[in-house]
Order: structure tokens, then C-alpha cells, then sequence
């Protein structure tokens, strides 16, 4: 199976490109966004401020190209590591935050953006996906648009039976969804060649008569296109795709872990050449798109809104004992409410 | 009113479900053409067309979760699962997901779902097709669960259930399903959800029961009455949210307790009855809290000595008269 | 001075324990006085009724009422 | 994807058959042996003598081709509806008519026996079935010869997760499993094409870089042969296969259900053209290996097996409510040693 | 012996259940070279070989199910999976195999497996890796349930639980994995499944428990002991089979009960206890019988405000103060 790219390694143009001048930087702008969110939360993490977080370092352009292809009335159906494409599918940064922080605020994503919850038991999300895709395509065009999904696993997620499950679902359904794996060679300290035999997750596709395309998943550009074909396909009734980006998960598997136990630094620095972010920015500037000015004006923005971000997260309110015993149910029960007014006064 | 079996009102409230709000869908394995193992969508799909009643690939970890999506879209699934032993592989989806997803996102999201699915013992099904795992939906938090014990509530209980903002497991007694015909009311109709209802009043003793076990708890009450005996029968209807004032209620007035169910004594849903009443009725009781339940082991798939394993009106009572002479 | 404690259903209430002596002693319930939260009888009382009740305490226990 | 099949559809052999005589014959008396069961077991159903009963009528030659392929030695891991591959495996039909019979006596298979218990949770076998496998191959050669593992799924059962689970599992290990899947066009009412959209099964194959291969289901000759091709495989390393028979169910999905609701009879009846009996013994005939007179005295053979095997069933000991509570742990807990108590009282 | 922590315990035990028995296998997610997520299989790849300690795919109920084809053959499978949050993926093969193959073989096979799994909260862990599922674990009939509260018993019970011929699911709570260290022979040993430990004498009410509530309970009697209450405090130990006779003799003798878990409320496998209680020994009780348990709601992921969901010290002599002042 070929892997399509639009860069080389190091980022220069391999021909044309297939986007204009002003989607270039727009992509570029996106992608340095997430790059900048995912160095800073590291740090805010370290010192306390956030908790247990699961870096995406090196898989930037798998997540924020794919969702370059979608409108925001497209849904985002993610898993715990996809916190980049939740930021370019519109969820505030303030929230992400707080979603970090385990604050309960940050859990209650805002009115009209379509994302659901960042997911932790591994793959059963997919499904999920599945229904809503089909539910969005039953309720038709809005608009004149009709509303699909994407959804997100990782390579080890592929291994449970939810992945087979909705796949099928989707192919049987003509379900308008859009299934990206991002195969960043790791499930924690299990690398790909331990989760499956086959060397691409995309051969599966066939098997559900859907097609599967695997892509450079370092190259922005080259998933954006994939991306944007696979929502041209599920927009117009074609059914769903399984995108397969090949990346690699450059940082530990979250703060908490530590990857020397059980690969080599070396493994790691060989896919820092292929960095999503310098490559794309090394486009840039062959096509004299961008300059070190553009990056610092760039930077000082993206400082600017994290800091208020920041701010922002600070001035939720502490959560209270007993938020601990609210939404279970629209209505609480009575042994609910009566917890309700023991941890009322706790607080 | 029209004289039904359980499994005829069932079909009936699912058609005034569909017919009254658009947003209902059905699906599950063999729900479509065929119409359910047990017929309990006979006839809707030819009504209301394979876009709204539809059958589903054989999986149902697939199909609770399609159901979760399709209801965070804004419609109201109802999913069957063709039996409750069956549930097992959509556990994951319930536990991580069913019951979590209004917690989690703190009121923004809720699912307007039902699960239904045939449960219980008593007419020789192969293998897994007679358990009752009420026990572990009702620890689940987030999660409803309903068991109808006749024709006319079963229909009330089910149009309650698919017009909850919750999840709402509805687990339908097979023993049930063509074994009694009830009046039951043609137009449509809910009975709330959380109550518990009294079948029938007495002053010796409370049996609080489910489901399959509300006839075998009414027959032991009627042999008792016999002999002079008048036993109060308490149909609990929802598990979750309990209707714990009832409970107690009962039990204050009668000071004696038994608890039937015919899912596996240790810790099934009846543990939970009667640790409800040994908390918060003590100084009531007048002798300990008896459960009669399914024995601690599989249900059996023997069918010449199946009819061992699930309690009747006899095990009751032997029950009660203990309760009595103590 | 303890409450003559008889709950919603006329019947006095009473921890199990309590009425469990009370069988073995052959006390009626109703003619002890609780004094626990709500009038309950508690195990005490019920041996304090006894004492107070000594004869009485030596008839033989009365047949359980079903 | 090309299907095998060495007979034609009415039983003529399309060429040379890789068989020699004498296994054609064994292969066809497995064959009829197998079919005369599954008559009769219907016909002992309506006279009650039999509980529930899943009929496998039409799909002969996928099971027992299969099994005619393997030792004693190796493992079958059947489904609920393969009856005839264990009977092939060697069950004793006196245990296979008090299985059917819900007797306890028949849930025990005898000693030496290698076939695991009729599954009826879908699907949920294949796992156990690749662990098995790998266990064996754990445990290396017995005898000069590896154990390996036979498990089959219908069609409908490739759609639960363990399947996937199972599929991956095996390719990783390297599992010395054999899995059939009898895709028989249902699973009760739902046909094929509403359970996948894939026409071929044995497409999924590639997905775990494993063997796939679509088989004609009522070739005995054809299901044999691949069989085999698989069980070499297995048994020397090569690790695991899928093999798909295409087949149809010819009967009701069990003795309980009535296909008029949801199928024509004229669908059931072009099958019954393509009967794998009727093939194989036109096969037979055509070659000269076979006559009325060989047909009638095997006939006669089965007769009498099955009446010695009723009889043995019917001299079970009638099973004692006290063993529903036996054989739950090795050694009883108190409640169930109370409860068998209490239910011996009761015999 | 040893000082070890609860996690260097277990990672003994299985050291030498690999080393005094070749049947023994390790497997689960990053079980190998990393040595899990918690190292309780720290070193045991290098030491044993990937033959015998080795990663498998992401799959818990592919894990379970190969675990059982393993067993069938004759080895002793230790599987791990690495959070009790994610057994739900593996509750089909519980439920319809784990617990039920000896049962529908008729006693022909046996499964003698251990699945490990890490349970509970108290440490700021993500969504779903603080759950406590022991009561769904508990109604599945024909598996066993141990979860050890200390390093010492820890060990034993595990070693013990490997030469089980039955599927034990062991249980070991996060909390206490590195928080306790103590005294730990050196050889190895085994202490009997289905017995009930005695921490504390005490006269004046029982306290039960297990795993990661039984320093909560201890904690509760130091503290009740200085104001001059004997607490007594029951380590279950093993949940089933259950030690239903130290149960008895404890509340027959101090006449009140609290039952201490930190798993949803209702449903809760101290719903068993209390209702063992409540049929056994009404006759004992001085005052009803209270549980101390985690809210009816799943265990909040809300860091700052996880910690009034887990019962405490404080919860637990609240109750206590309403047994003694009933
Ligand atoms: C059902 C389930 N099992 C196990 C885990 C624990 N776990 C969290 S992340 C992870 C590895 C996931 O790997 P992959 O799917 O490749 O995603 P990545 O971390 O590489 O983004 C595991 C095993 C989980 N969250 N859910
Ligand atoms: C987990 C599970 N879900 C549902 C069922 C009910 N059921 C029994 S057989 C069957 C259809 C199976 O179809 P297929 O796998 O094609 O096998 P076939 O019956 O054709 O042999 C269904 C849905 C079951 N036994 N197990
Ligand atoms: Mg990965
Ligand atoms: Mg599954
Ligand atoms: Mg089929």
C-alpha cells in the first residue's frame, strides 16, 4: 500500500500542492497553535497546574489536518489524546484547560461546538461515532450541508472488538464518518508490531468494502487531502473511510510515564527529522510564505491567548463536593439527594 | 381496552411510541422483517418503514453503542437486545458510557435510550437465554432499570421509559410473555417511573418482588390467604430508582420481609432490598429479612431439573412460615 | 422517664436484640417503656422492665404469635 | 476472490480430485452419516424427544470436510449449530442426543475427546479457541505432531468483536488455529448483506496478514482440500488461516423458529440443487465408487447406530435437582452446599 | 522477610508462582518489558522469557478469552488487565464462560486462572481507572473474589489464588500499592481463600471491609479507641466465596454493623454483607446495620472534589455514632 505525501522529510514540496497560498498559512497556523498548546500544557503540567495529560508532540498534523477538512457543524468524536483536534474543530482553549485540570467546568463542553468528550476506555467511542453519523444522515442536509463525522483511535485501540464493531456498523449503514488512525507506532510501551500482524491498519478497509487510504501522517498537507476526500465522500452519501496516518509519538504516552523503560531515545530523535511543524514551516518558507517575523508575530498571539486562557481557567469557581452527585440523572434520586445535602455541607 | 398478552402490549406501546414521536427508532437483530424472537415488533417495520425499525448486524456492543450516538443526536433509541444474557458484551458500553455521559459532560448531554431484552427462566431455553442480570445493571450508576410483571403495566411502564431523559433498561420476564392475557387500555398511557405498586395488602408479611416472580409471590400469597394468613405483595417495578419508601412503608407496617428474586442470591438486586430495610427499618422487624433467589450458580441449562433452580410459591412460603414462627 | 414508644402500625419499636430478649423473657413489648431516639426499646430496657417484673419473668415464655 | 470447488454444482468432478478413492468414500460416509443425524434429530425434536435443536442441513460439507482434515489429536472448538463437525471429531452420538436433550450426562464430553462445549454466546468461543492454540504450541509436538485448533463462526458471529479480537490475537501469536466461517446467507432473519457489506469474508483475512480463502461450503471435496492446505500450515508453524464456506442454511435457524417470516421458500429450494450429500454421492456414482446397494447397507449402518446411541441416552440416570448446584467451584462454598442440601430433599 | 510495599508483594508472589510452577504464564497489556503500568510484573520478562511473560494486543476480552483457552490446556494463566475500569470489555467472557465452565462440562474442565487488575481511587487517577467492580465480579457465579488489604496478605493470598483450581479475580487497591510498607516473609507462602480476618477486636460494633477501606476502618477505630469505643474491624479478604460464619460470630457478638466499600452504593456487594447480616443474625442486632459506601453516582473525575466520594475515616464514626446512639 502507498503512503501519500505532498513533503519531503525535510519539508520541501515534492510538486504541486493541492491548496492556495492562504490555506497554506492557514494550515500552518492551525498546527503551530497545537504545537504551542501541547509544549506549554507539559510545563503547566509540571508545575502543578495540570493534571495527568497525554501529550501529542509529533502527531500534530494527523490531527490537525484532518480536522482542517471538516466544518464546524461536523461532529468530532475523539479519543484522550486528540486534544489538538479538538482545538481546530473550535473548543475553546479556556475549556481544554479546565477539561485537564479535571475541573468540572471543563468537562461541560460549550453550546455549539460538536465535540464529544475526549474518550478513555480505548476504542469505545467508535461505535458511538457510527450512531450519530447515521443519525446525522438520517436527519439530512441543515443548511444545504450534510453533517458528518470523524472519529479517532490509536493503533493500539484498533485491537478491540469496538473497532471491528463499528467499522461494520459503518459500511453496512453507509454511515457518513470518517475514521482516522493515528498509527504512532506505540500503545504505551506495546509498539504496532505487537498490537497486529499486518503493517497497515488501512488493509482492513477492504474487508469492510470501504476505502482505506494510509497517509504520511507527519505531512499536514497530504492528511488534509485525504481528509478533505473522504468528507467530499461521506458528505455526499459515499459512506465512511478509514484514514490511517503514520506518525509517531515523539513524547511519553502521558506525564506520568516513562518511555525509557521500554524504547531507545534514538527511536525517538529519528522522528524528530520528520517534525510535522518544521517540516510544514520549512514549506512555508521555500514558498516564501512565511518568515521569522510572521512566526514571532505568530507566537506572541498564541502567548496572548493561552495567557488569557489561563486566566480564565482560574476564575472558575472551585467545584463543590457535591457537583459530585448532580447530572447522574436529570432528576435526582432521593438517596442522591440526600448525599447531595451530606456533601452540601462539606463544602 | 383490549385483552393482551405481556409481549402484545409491549408491541402495542412500541407502536404508539413510534407513531406518537418521530424521534423513536428501532432496531436490534432481527427486530426488522421478522418482527423480534418473540414478535415484540410484529408488524412495525411494514409500518413505519426499515428507516425507523431496522435490524442491526449481529453485535451488541455495536448496537448499545449506535444507540448512544443516535441518541446523542437528538433521537430516542429503542434497542433490543434478543436476550438479557446477551447484555454481556455490551456491558463496556453501559458501564463506561450509558450511564456516564450526562455525569461526565455535566448535564449537557443526556441519553434518551431503552434497552429492552427478554430475561428469567421457566420455559426451557437453550443455554444463557434464561439469566437475569438486573443485579448488575442496577449497579451501574447513570443507569435505569424497569421490569414490568403484566400486560397492562408492562405497556405503561415501556411508554414511561421511552419518554424518560434517561437510559432506562427494560428487561421483560419470557415466563410472562404469553402466559397471561390482561386487559389492557388502547390508547396510550405511562405509569411513572420509581414507584413501586402494591398488588395486593396484607398485614403478616411483605413480599417484595419483580418481574417473573410477582405471580410466583401472588400464588404464595393466595395459598396463605387460605389458611388465614394475609401476606402483602409489593411489586417493586423499578429497580432504579428504587421506591425505598414503599419499601419501608410495607415492611414498618408488616414487620416481617421476604425478598424474591430468581437471579443468583449473592449479591443480586434483593441484596440491596434487604440491606435497605436492615438500615432504615430495623425497629420494625419483627424477624429477619428472608431472600428467596435463584441458588449460586448458573441458571441451569438442564432442562428436566431447571424448574429447581428458579423460586416458587412453595420456597415462599416456607419462607414466610419461618418468618411467622420465629 | 422513657417514652411508651409504639410506631406507625401500633406496634411498639423496638432493635431486633430487644425483641429477642423480650421473647425469651416472656415480656410483652407493649409493656415496656424505650428509651431510645423515638421512644425505641433497646436491649436495656427490656431487662430493666424484666427486673421490675420479676414474677412475671418466671412464667414460662408464652408461644410466638404468628 | 476466486471460490474453489471441485465438483459441479449437480456433483460432476470438474477434473482431477486430490483424493484417492478410499478417502472419497470415507469422506462420503462422514458425509451421510452426518446428514442422517440432523433427519433425525428433527424428527426426535417433534416427538419431543430432543429440546431446541439447530439444524445444519445443507452446510454437511463445510463441517465435516473440515474435520475430516484433522487428528483426534487436535481440537475442535465448535458454535451451537456444529453438531456434525463433532460428530465427525468424534463425539458419540449417545452424548450428542443427551446434549441436545439438556442432559447433564450429555454436557460432559467423554474423556479423550477433544472438542470443547457447543458455545451459544457468539462468537466469544474464537478467542478462547487462539489461546488454546497457542497453549498447544506452547506445549509443542505430542507425538511427532503438533495439536492444533479447529473453531468455527457463522456469518453473523464475524460481527462481534471477538472475532476481531480472536482474528488478531491469532496472527500475533502465530496461533495453530484453523477458523471456519460457514457464511449460510442468515443469521436467523438477517440475511448476509445486512450484515456486512463485504461479499467475501475471507477478504478480512488480509487485515490480519493471514491466509483467507472462500471455499465452495457444499464441496465436500473443495471445503476438504483447504482444509488441509490449513492444518499443514497450522501444524508446522505457519500460523493460522481463515477459511470461509460459502453454504446455506437450509432449515430453520433451529427447531423453534418458522423462516416464512422473513424468506422464500424459492430461495431454500435453489440451494437444495447444490446439496453437498447429493453432489458428493453423484460424484461417487459418476467415479464407480459407489452404488444403491452400498448407499442402502450404510444406511442400514446408521440405523442401528442410532438406535444402540437412543438407547444409551435414554438409560441415562434421570439427573437430581442437587446437580444444579455441583461442579460450580471444585469444592462447595456453605450456600451451596446448603442449597444441595435443600434440593435433595427434593428428588 | 522483607519490608515491601503492597506492589512489591504481588511482584514477589508472581516471581515465584513463576518460578515454582512452569504452568504459570503472565500476560496483559505492557505486562512484559515495561513490567505494567504499577511494574507488579517488574523484571519477570527479563528473569522468565517472553515465552512465559509476554504483552498481548489491546483487548481485554480477547485478553480474558485466551487466558481461558490457555487454562483449558492445562497452564495457569495470570492475566492482567490493567485497570478494573476496563474488565467491562471482558464481562462477556466472565460471565457467559469464566464462571461457567465447570458448571456446563460437568465438572470435566476446570479453569484455574487469576485475572489481576488494579481497583479504587484516593489517587487523583483519569476517568474510569478508579472503579470498583468487585460486586459485579461477586453475582457472576463460579469465580471467586480476593481482594488483600496489606503487602503480607497480599502475597499469600495471591500465591494462593494461583494454586486455586478455580477463575479468582484478585483485586488490588491503587491506594495502598506504594502508600504501606511492611514485613513480608521471604519464601513463599499462601493463605486460605474464603476466610475473613480479624484486625481488630472490639466489642462495641463491627466494622467490614476490604482492600482499600480497611486502613479507612482501621484509622476509624484508632480514633474511636481514644475515646474509649472498641471498634472491631473485619477484613473480608475474600469476597466470595464469602466467610459468611466471621461475619456472624462478629456482629453476634458486638450487636452492630457497619459495612464499609467504596463502590456505588446501591447494588454493592456490602448490600450482601448487610443482607447476610439482616437473615442471619437479626436476633444479635442492637441497631440497624449501616453501609458506608461511595455515592450513587460513578466515581467523580473531578480531582479536586474525588475525594468526598471515597468513604472516610470520619463517614465511617458517624455511623458508628448513630449504631451506638440508636
Ligand atoms: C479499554 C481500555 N483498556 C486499557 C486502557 C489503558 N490504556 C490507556 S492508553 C493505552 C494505549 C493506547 O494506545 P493507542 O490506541 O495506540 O493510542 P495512543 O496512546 O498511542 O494515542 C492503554 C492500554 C484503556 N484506557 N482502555
Ligand atoms: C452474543 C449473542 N447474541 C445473540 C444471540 C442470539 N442468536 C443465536 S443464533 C443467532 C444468529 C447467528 O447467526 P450466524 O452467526 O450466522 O450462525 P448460524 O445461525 O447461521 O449458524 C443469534 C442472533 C446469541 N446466541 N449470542
Ligand atoms: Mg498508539
Ligand atoms: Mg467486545
Ligand atoms: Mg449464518
Amino acid at each position: 500500500m502507498e503512503t501519500l505525501a505532498y513533503l519531503s522529510d525535510e519539508g520541501i514540496p515534492k510538486g504541486n500542492l493541492p491548496f492556495d497560498d492562504d490555506d497554506l498559512v492557514r494550515g500552518y497556523r492551525a498546527l503551530r497553535r497545537a504545537r504551542f498548546w501541547d509544549e506549554r500544557a507539559s510545563v503547566l503540567q509540571r508545575q502543578g497546574k495540570l493534571g495527568v495529560y497525554p501529550p501529542y508532540r509529533g502527531q500534530e498534523a494527523a490531527q490537525v489536518g484532518t480536522m482542517l477538512a471538516f466544518e464546524p457543524s461536523d461532529w468530532l468524536v475523539p479519543s484522550y489524546r486528540e486534544s489538538a483536534a479538538a482545538l481546530t474543530h473550535g473548543l475553546p482553549l479556556a475549556t481544554l484547560i479546565l477539561y485537564w485540570r479535571a475541573h468540572p467546568a471543563g468537562w461541560r463542553f460549550p453550546e455549539g461546538v460538536n465535540i464529544l468528550p475526549f474518550y478513555v476506555p480505548i476504542a469505545t467511542q467508535l461505535p458511538q461515532a457510527v450512531g450519530l453519523a447515521h443519525a446525522l444522515r438520517l436527519r439530512g442536509a441543515q443548511n444545504g450541508s450534510q453533517p458528518i463525522v470523524a472519529t479517532f483511535v490509536g493503533d493500539g485501540g484498533t485491537s478491540e472488538g469496538d473497532f471491528h464493531e463499528a467499522l461494520n456498523f459503518a459500511s453496512v449503514f453507509e454511515a457518513p464518518a470518517v475514521f482516522i488512525v493515528q498509527n504512532n507506532g506505540w500503545a504505551i510501551s506495546v509498539p504496532t508490531t505487537r498490537q497486529m500482524k499486518t503493517k497497515r491498519v488501512a488493509a482492513r478497509a477492504a474487508g469492510y468494502e470501504m476505502p482505506g487510504v494510509t497517509v504520511d501522517g507527519n505531512d499536514l498537507l497530504a492528511v488534509w487531502k485525504v481528509a478533505q476526500e473522504a468528507v467530499a465522500r461521506a458528505r455526499e452519501g459515499g459512506g465512511p473511510t478509514l484514514i490511517e496516518a503514520m506518525t509517531y509519538r515523539v513524547a511519553p504516552h502521558t506525564t506520568s510515564d516513562d518511555p525509557s523503560r521500554y524504547r531507545t531515545e534514538e527511536e525517538a530523535a529519528s522522528w524528530i527529522g520528520r517534525d510535522p511543524v518544521k517540516r510544514m514551516r520549512t514549506a512555508l518558507a521555500h514558498l516564501t510564505l512565511w518568515d521569522d517575523a510572521q512566526e514571532e508575530a505568530l507566537l506572541e498571539e498564541l502567548r496572548a491567548e493561552l495567557e488569557a486562557a489561563v486566566r480564565e481557567a482560574d476564575d472558575a469557581p472551585t467545584p463543590a463536593p457535591e457537583e459530585i452527585v448532580e447530572h447522574v440523572f436529570e432528576t435526582m434520586t432521593p438517596d442522591q439527594l440526600r448525599a447531595w445535602e451530606v456533601l452540601r455541607e462539606r463544602a | 381496552t383490549q385483552n393482551l398478552t405481556m409481549v402484545q402490549a409491549i408491541n402495542q406501546a412500541l407502536e404508539q411510541a413510534l407513531e406518537n414521536d418521530e424521534r423513536v427508532l428501532l432496531f436490534g437483530e432481527d427486530v426488522g422483517k421478522m418482527g423480534g424472537v418473540f414478535r415484540a415488533s410484529d408488524g412495525l417495520q411494514g409500518r413505519f418503514g426499515e428507516a425507523r425499525v431496522f435490524d442491526t448486524p449481529l453485535a451488541e456492543s455495536g448496537i448499545v453503542g449506535f444507540a448512544v450516538g443516535i441518541a446523542l443526536a437528538g433521537f430516542r433509541p429503542v434497542a433490543e437486545v434478543q436476550f438479557a444474557g446477551f447484555l454481556y458484551p455490551a456491558l463496556d458500553q453501559i458501564l463506561s458510557h450509558v450511564g456516564r455521559y450526562r455525569h461526565r459532560t455535566r448535564g449537557r448531554y443526556s441519553l434518551p435510550l431503552v434497552v429492552r431484552a427478554p430475561y428469567g427462566g421457566g420455559v426451557h431455553t437453550p443455554e444463557q437465554h434464561a439469566d437475569s442480570p438486573e443485579g448488575l445493571l442496577a449497579h451501574t450508576p447513570g443507569v435505569k432499570v424497569v421490569i414490568p410483571s403484566n400486560p397492562e403495566r408492562a405497556k405503561g411502564l415501556l411508554l414511561a421509559a421511552v419518554a424518560d431523559p434517561d437510559p432506562v433498561f427494560f428487561l421483560e420476564a419470557i415466563k410472562l410473555y404469553r402466559s397471561v392475557r390482561a386487559a389492557v387500555p388502547t390508547s396510550p398511557y405511562t405509569h411513572p417511573l420509581g414507584k413501586a405498586r402494591v398488588v395486593r395488602e396484607g398485614g403478616a408479611a411483605t413480599l417484595l418482588c419483580y418481574g417473573g416472580m410477582v405471580e410466583v409471590c401472588e400464588k404464595a400469597a393466595e395459598v396463605a390467604q387460605a389458611e388465614g394468613v394475609a401476606l402483602e405483595v409489593l411489586d417493586l417495578e423499578t429497580l432504579v430508582p428504587l421506591d425505598t419508601e414503599a419499601v419501608l412503608a410495607s415492611v414498618r407496617k408488616t414487620g416481617r420481609a421476604v425478598v424474591v428474586y430468581e437471579a443468583m442470591r449473592t449479591g443480586g438486586f434483593g441484596a440491596e432490598v434487604a440491606a435497605r430495610i436492615a438500615e432504615e427499618a430495623i425497629d420494625s422487624l419483627q424477624a429477619p429479612v428472608l431472600r428467596v433467589a435463584g441458588w449460586d450458580s448458573p441458571y441451569p441449562p438442564f432442562s428436566s431439573i431447571e424448574h429447581h433452580y428458579r423460586p416458587n410459591a412453595k420456597r415462599v412460603l416456607e419462607a414466610v412460615e419461618t418468618l411467622l414462627r420465629f | 422517664q422513657a417514652a411508651k414508644a409504639t410506631g406507625p402500625y401500633g406496634r411498639p419499636l423496638a432493635v431486633p436484640a430487644a425483641r429477642k430478649l423480650a421473647r425469651e423473657l416472656g415480656l410483652e413489648l407493649t409493656a415496656v417503656a424505650g428509651s431510645g431516639p423515638h421512644g425505641r426499646i433497646r436491649v436495656e430496657d427490656v431487662r430493666r422492665a424484666a427486673e421490675a417484673s420479676a414474677p412475671a419473668a418466671a412464667e414460662p415464655p408464652s408461644a410466638p404469635a404468628p
